[in-house]
């Protein structure tokens, strides 16, 4: 896969969390899409692969990613002076047909790609409303960062233990007081999201990746196609999948 | 033997694409079939979706194994990290043999195109390989000998050297000399590969991953049971390709952690004819690996075909 | 069975030296030998000119490979840098054994001495184990069987099941019950591990280093033909511990990469009773291993000697 | 092995070379003696082993090390950003009885330990000259900084394809002139030093270390010791060896 070495804006640190700000004047991105991202100064081996990160937001210009330092990619990429290999933007996103209001549901870090999605539904004129888990186990800073960033949206302090889904779902209440449903949260919520919506759901999946291009099905996501049991690519085909063809939420992706 | 560069004639390296004028620096035959350059995909490494980069850097295409039936593959967690390299187990997912030759234009890069089977059975083996040798696309067969045999308790058919010589020689028939490429693992691959040849194999690809464990230490659970692959096999696949070299006289295709154009010389020192890119192209383009190795030939003075086990000790 | 962390009583992590009011959160037992902990050197990766760091770290001492003979060792280069790994070829430098055991008392470490024997012939094996039954001052004896049967044409010793029975049941007897591990490599190490405890092994160490070659592609030469250790090599010694815990009921040490606390860990997990570190402890400090291995073990509110085998799917 | 994390005063560049030095309040070094180092960006994998240097100088607070740029590890130490990992200082460096003069002979990038050295036997009034091979391979860079860093030694700029060893002991002349000599370069030119010299000399070996604590064996240098033929360890025994107890001087140290 190719990578683009890109400049890096800015970087700023929540807590356990970082948001990177790059110049991009490639092709466009869409809300739900994803890039594979590495530091400059790992090349091949420490990490082998690249990581895929949500586009949190692209205005045109700037792109940026929200992340959660948890291991040694993360980590290298929230490193002050490490320089940065991005791919174009990869996957398919979240799809419209115009009908509104549209609700958007996310928690933990994972909310990430609803920011640009927001932006997106705002300059198409389409109402929506967001709602946003914010676990007990997020800190201070990002929980802060969160209402700063997301100033229109309901956020519900969960106890993070059990991720527990059922709270944002309640606060959504009825969903049939919205034309369709995005979603972009850890796995149990997102299940939840599939088990109990009454209109169409879009479901920001995630899964283990390595080619990030479709060639070595490692991405597999379980969908009913045809009436048949498939595994397609998370990364071609997704990561963004109508909830009703999901056979179910893989917490490998959390 | 050695040539010096300016024997190439003009030799261009464009930002994006590698123009020979004299281009049989790069050149290479395998068993018959001339590669235009060194570089195979390695089964199960490119997918048809992402062809678009790789015309002109590899000299073969090699798509992912084909199975006689079609099947689904393994549950997710599929692919984990490991130290420089990854583990996958990823179950032969494939659309099984008849649908794979419906759309087997989609395969086209220009370049000979193989096709890598696995079976069940023997049996199953030797069908596949009655119905690909009147296939005129397909310019030869790769063995994925890395599977279970179901008629013997599941043990790989790459499990030692008399399940080797037996499925093998049943395909050797069933190609009715359609060039075949028998793909072992490193274990017990010297004594696998002298068997391979003498049942008929007409290459040796070396070699598949190497049976491995990801544990996640925080769940206390087994994350991933696969195979590594990456660089952290590259030493072990240059022994293969090394120890095999020295005992047999076919061809070898050298195949495990190559992600740069120096990796490419050393399995063709080691002893390779040709080299596969793997899990290697994950994360580096095939092309860059290309455009290294080709300035590595200029450097050494040399043509790729004359490195094929031009090694001296050291 | 875990128990929380607060049972542990006080526990505190001094900069240089770790101390447990309740030390048994780390002990393990290994055929009736408690250790202080499940660390010990890998056999050939610490030498008596190194002790000094590492009283209290290792649970026991186990000096390099140990020959009846003296041996002088490969010419240089013996050593080589591989992707997240090494790859050796030191040739068995030691002693011998009368010299090695004059020279017993410079392997104290306040810790039990096991000492590791590889020889060129089974009955080379047994005078060994002979010489060491009576020697009080070493509480286990390791077979190191990745060396050349020089009687069966050089095949290792652990080339195959029936050659394993053979040295480890000579020894078994020799040895008169002192506990003797039994050291095999991945190559089909899940035949070689039932045939040892068959034979009597007490327990088995898995595994030593991996059969690699390094290339230099500017010099066009072999570099180095040895074995490859450190973390590239994790997944596949995992992956032995693993498959043989399901096979045998003899404990097993684990070695294999291991470079840090979660290390550890996970080859307990896999079914390991205690761990060797080799090539890691060159790169990062035992202590700080051992550091890292208690911190998790805090974290996760887990006795050492609970996490063998406690394993869950994903 | 234990290394400390030390504060890089300064990183200069000439060519492929590269001039590094540190703070250093602990155990002072010897002329002669080496550190392991590493990029603290690169704690384990990449590159797995940590690299042997020669100190270069060290006037009790600063230690310099003068390395050339070959591979990953060189490459990784070079980089202006990276922090550095050191050990304290190891092997057995030169060894002096009060004789003078002495001839200091080096060549390449091995000519590093003989800085230190001059500045030693200065310190104990022991006069010496000091002739330094350039190879033709150097940089101008290099060339300039060696006749500015060393400039009371003779410089002979040698063809470098075949490290010329004659031509530096040509210089050098009569050896008996000297009361020992102390060489530090390529192989081929130890390896002439050893065989022509007609007085003591001390050789500053190197080999593929992996522990450099004397534990793997991998550092093995052939010697003469009580008539036999024995594989030291250069970490541990050296890596400055007296030229009379080296069987052959190994090319597997260039
Ligand atoms: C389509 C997609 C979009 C994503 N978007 C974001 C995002 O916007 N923000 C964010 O914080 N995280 C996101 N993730 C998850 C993110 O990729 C992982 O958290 C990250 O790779 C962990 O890397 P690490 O180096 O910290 O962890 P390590 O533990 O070092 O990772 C080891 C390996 O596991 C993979 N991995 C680990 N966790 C996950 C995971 N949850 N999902 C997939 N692969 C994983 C890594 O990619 C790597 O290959 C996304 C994942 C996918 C598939
Ligand atoms: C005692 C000692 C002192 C040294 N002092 C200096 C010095 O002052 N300046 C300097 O430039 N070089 C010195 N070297 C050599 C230096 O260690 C190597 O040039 C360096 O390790 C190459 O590392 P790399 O990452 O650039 O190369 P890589 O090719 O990435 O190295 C791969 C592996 O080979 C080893 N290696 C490569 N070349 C050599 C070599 N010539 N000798 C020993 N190991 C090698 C590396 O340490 C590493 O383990 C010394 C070596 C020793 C043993
Ligand atoms: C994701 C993935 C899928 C693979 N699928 C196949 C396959 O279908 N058939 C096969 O023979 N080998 C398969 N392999 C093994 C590779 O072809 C190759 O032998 C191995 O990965 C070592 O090469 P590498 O280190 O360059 O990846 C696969 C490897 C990976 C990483
Ligand atoms: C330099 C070196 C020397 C070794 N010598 C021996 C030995 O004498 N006997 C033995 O059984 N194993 C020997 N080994 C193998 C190790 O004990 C161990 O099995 C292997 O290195 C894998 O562990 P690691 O990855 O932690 O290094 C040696 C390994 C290295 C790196
Ligand atoms: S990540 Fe390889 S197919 Fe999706
Ligand atoms: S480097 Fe290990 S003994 Fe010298």
């Amino acid at each position: 896969m190719k990578l683009h070495e890109v400049k890096v804006l800015g970087r700023e640190r929540f807590g356990d969390h970082a948001l990177l700000r790059y110049r991009w004047s490639g092709v466009a991105h869409e809300p739900g899409q994803f890039v594979m991202v590495r530091a400059l100064s790992s090349p091949t081996l420490d990490p082998f692969l690249s990581r895929p990160l949500f586009v949190h937001d692209y205005d045109g210009e700037v792109v940026s990613l929200l992340f959660e330092v948890r291991g040694r990619g993360t980590a290298r990429l929230a490193r002050e002076d490490a320089g940065l290999l991005v791919s174009t933007p990869l996957g398919r996103g979240f799809v419209f047909d115009g009908k509104e209001p549209v609700a958007l549901v996310g928690g933990g870090v994972w909310v990430s790609p609803l920011k640009f999605l927001s932006r997106a539904l705002n300059t198409s004129g389409i109402a929506h409303d967001i709602y946003l888990e914010v676990p007990a186990t997020a800190s201070t800073a990002y929980a802060d960062w969160l209402s700063k960033s997301y100033p229109h949206a309901v956020l519900i302090p969960t106890d993070g233990s059990l991720n527990s889904p059922k709270t944002v779902l309640s606060h959504l209440g009825d969903f049939s007081r919205y034309a369709a449903i995005c979603a972009s949260g850890p796995s149990e919520m997102l299940a939840r999201v599939k088990e109990v919506s009454t209109v169409p759901a879009q479901l920001a999946l995630r899964e283990r990746m390595a080619c990030a291009n479709g060639s070595c099905y490692g991405c597999a996501v379980p969908l009913w196609r045809e009436g048949a049991r498939i595994y397609t690519r998370a990364c071609i085909e997704g990561p963004v999948f109508g909830a009703e063809e999901v056979v179910d939420v893989q917490k490998s992706g959390d | 033997m050695s040539f010096g560069w300016a024997y190439y004639g003009l030799f261009t390296m464009a930002s994006e694409h590698l123009e020979f004028v004299e281009s049989s620096a790069l050149a290479v035959e395998l068993c018959g079939i001339p590669l235009a350059t060194p570089l195979i995909p390695a089964a199960g490494t490119l997918a048809r979706e992402a062809l678009e980069d790789v015309r002109g850097v590899y000299g073969a295409m090699l798509p992912k194994t084909v199975t006689p039936a079609p099947r689904s593959g393994n549950p997710p967690p599929r692919v984990a990290e490991a130290a420089s390299g990854m583990v996958n187990s990823i179950g032969l997912q494939n659309p099984g043999l008849e649908r794979f030759l419906e759309d087997l234009e989609h395969y086209d890069i220009g370049a000979p195109l193989f096709v890598s089977v696995a079976a069940d059975t023997v049996g199953e083996f030797a069908a596949m390989c009655e119905r690909l040798v009147g296939e005129e696309r397909v310019a030869a067969v790769e063995l994925n000998l890395s599977c279970p045999n179901v008629e013997h308790g599941g043990l790989q058919f790459c499990a030692g050297p008399s399940a080797v010589r037996e499925v093998v020689s049943v395909c050797r028939g069933a190609l009715a000399g359609k060039p075949m490429f028998v793909k072992l693992t490193s274990e017990r691959v010297v004594a696998n590969a002298v068997a391979a040849e003498e049942a008929g194999a007409h290459a040796l690809t070396l070699i598949n991953t190497v049976p491995a464990l990801v544990v996640d230490a925080r769940a206390r659970g087994v994350f991933l049971r696969g195979g590594l692959s990456g660089p952290a096999i590259k030493p072990v696949a240059l022994r293969a390709v090394y120890e095999v070299s020295k005992v047999v006289e076919v061809p070898l295709i050298g195949v495990g952690g190559v992600a740069g154009g120096t990796d490419v010389a050393e399995f063709m020192l080691a002893g390779a004819t040709a080299v596969q890119v793997g899990s290697g192209s994950f994360v580096r383009e095939p092309q860059v690996v290309l455009e290294e190795f080709a300035a590595y030939l200029r450097e050494q003075g040399v043509f790729a075909r004359d490195l094929t086990g031009a090694l001296a000790g050291y």
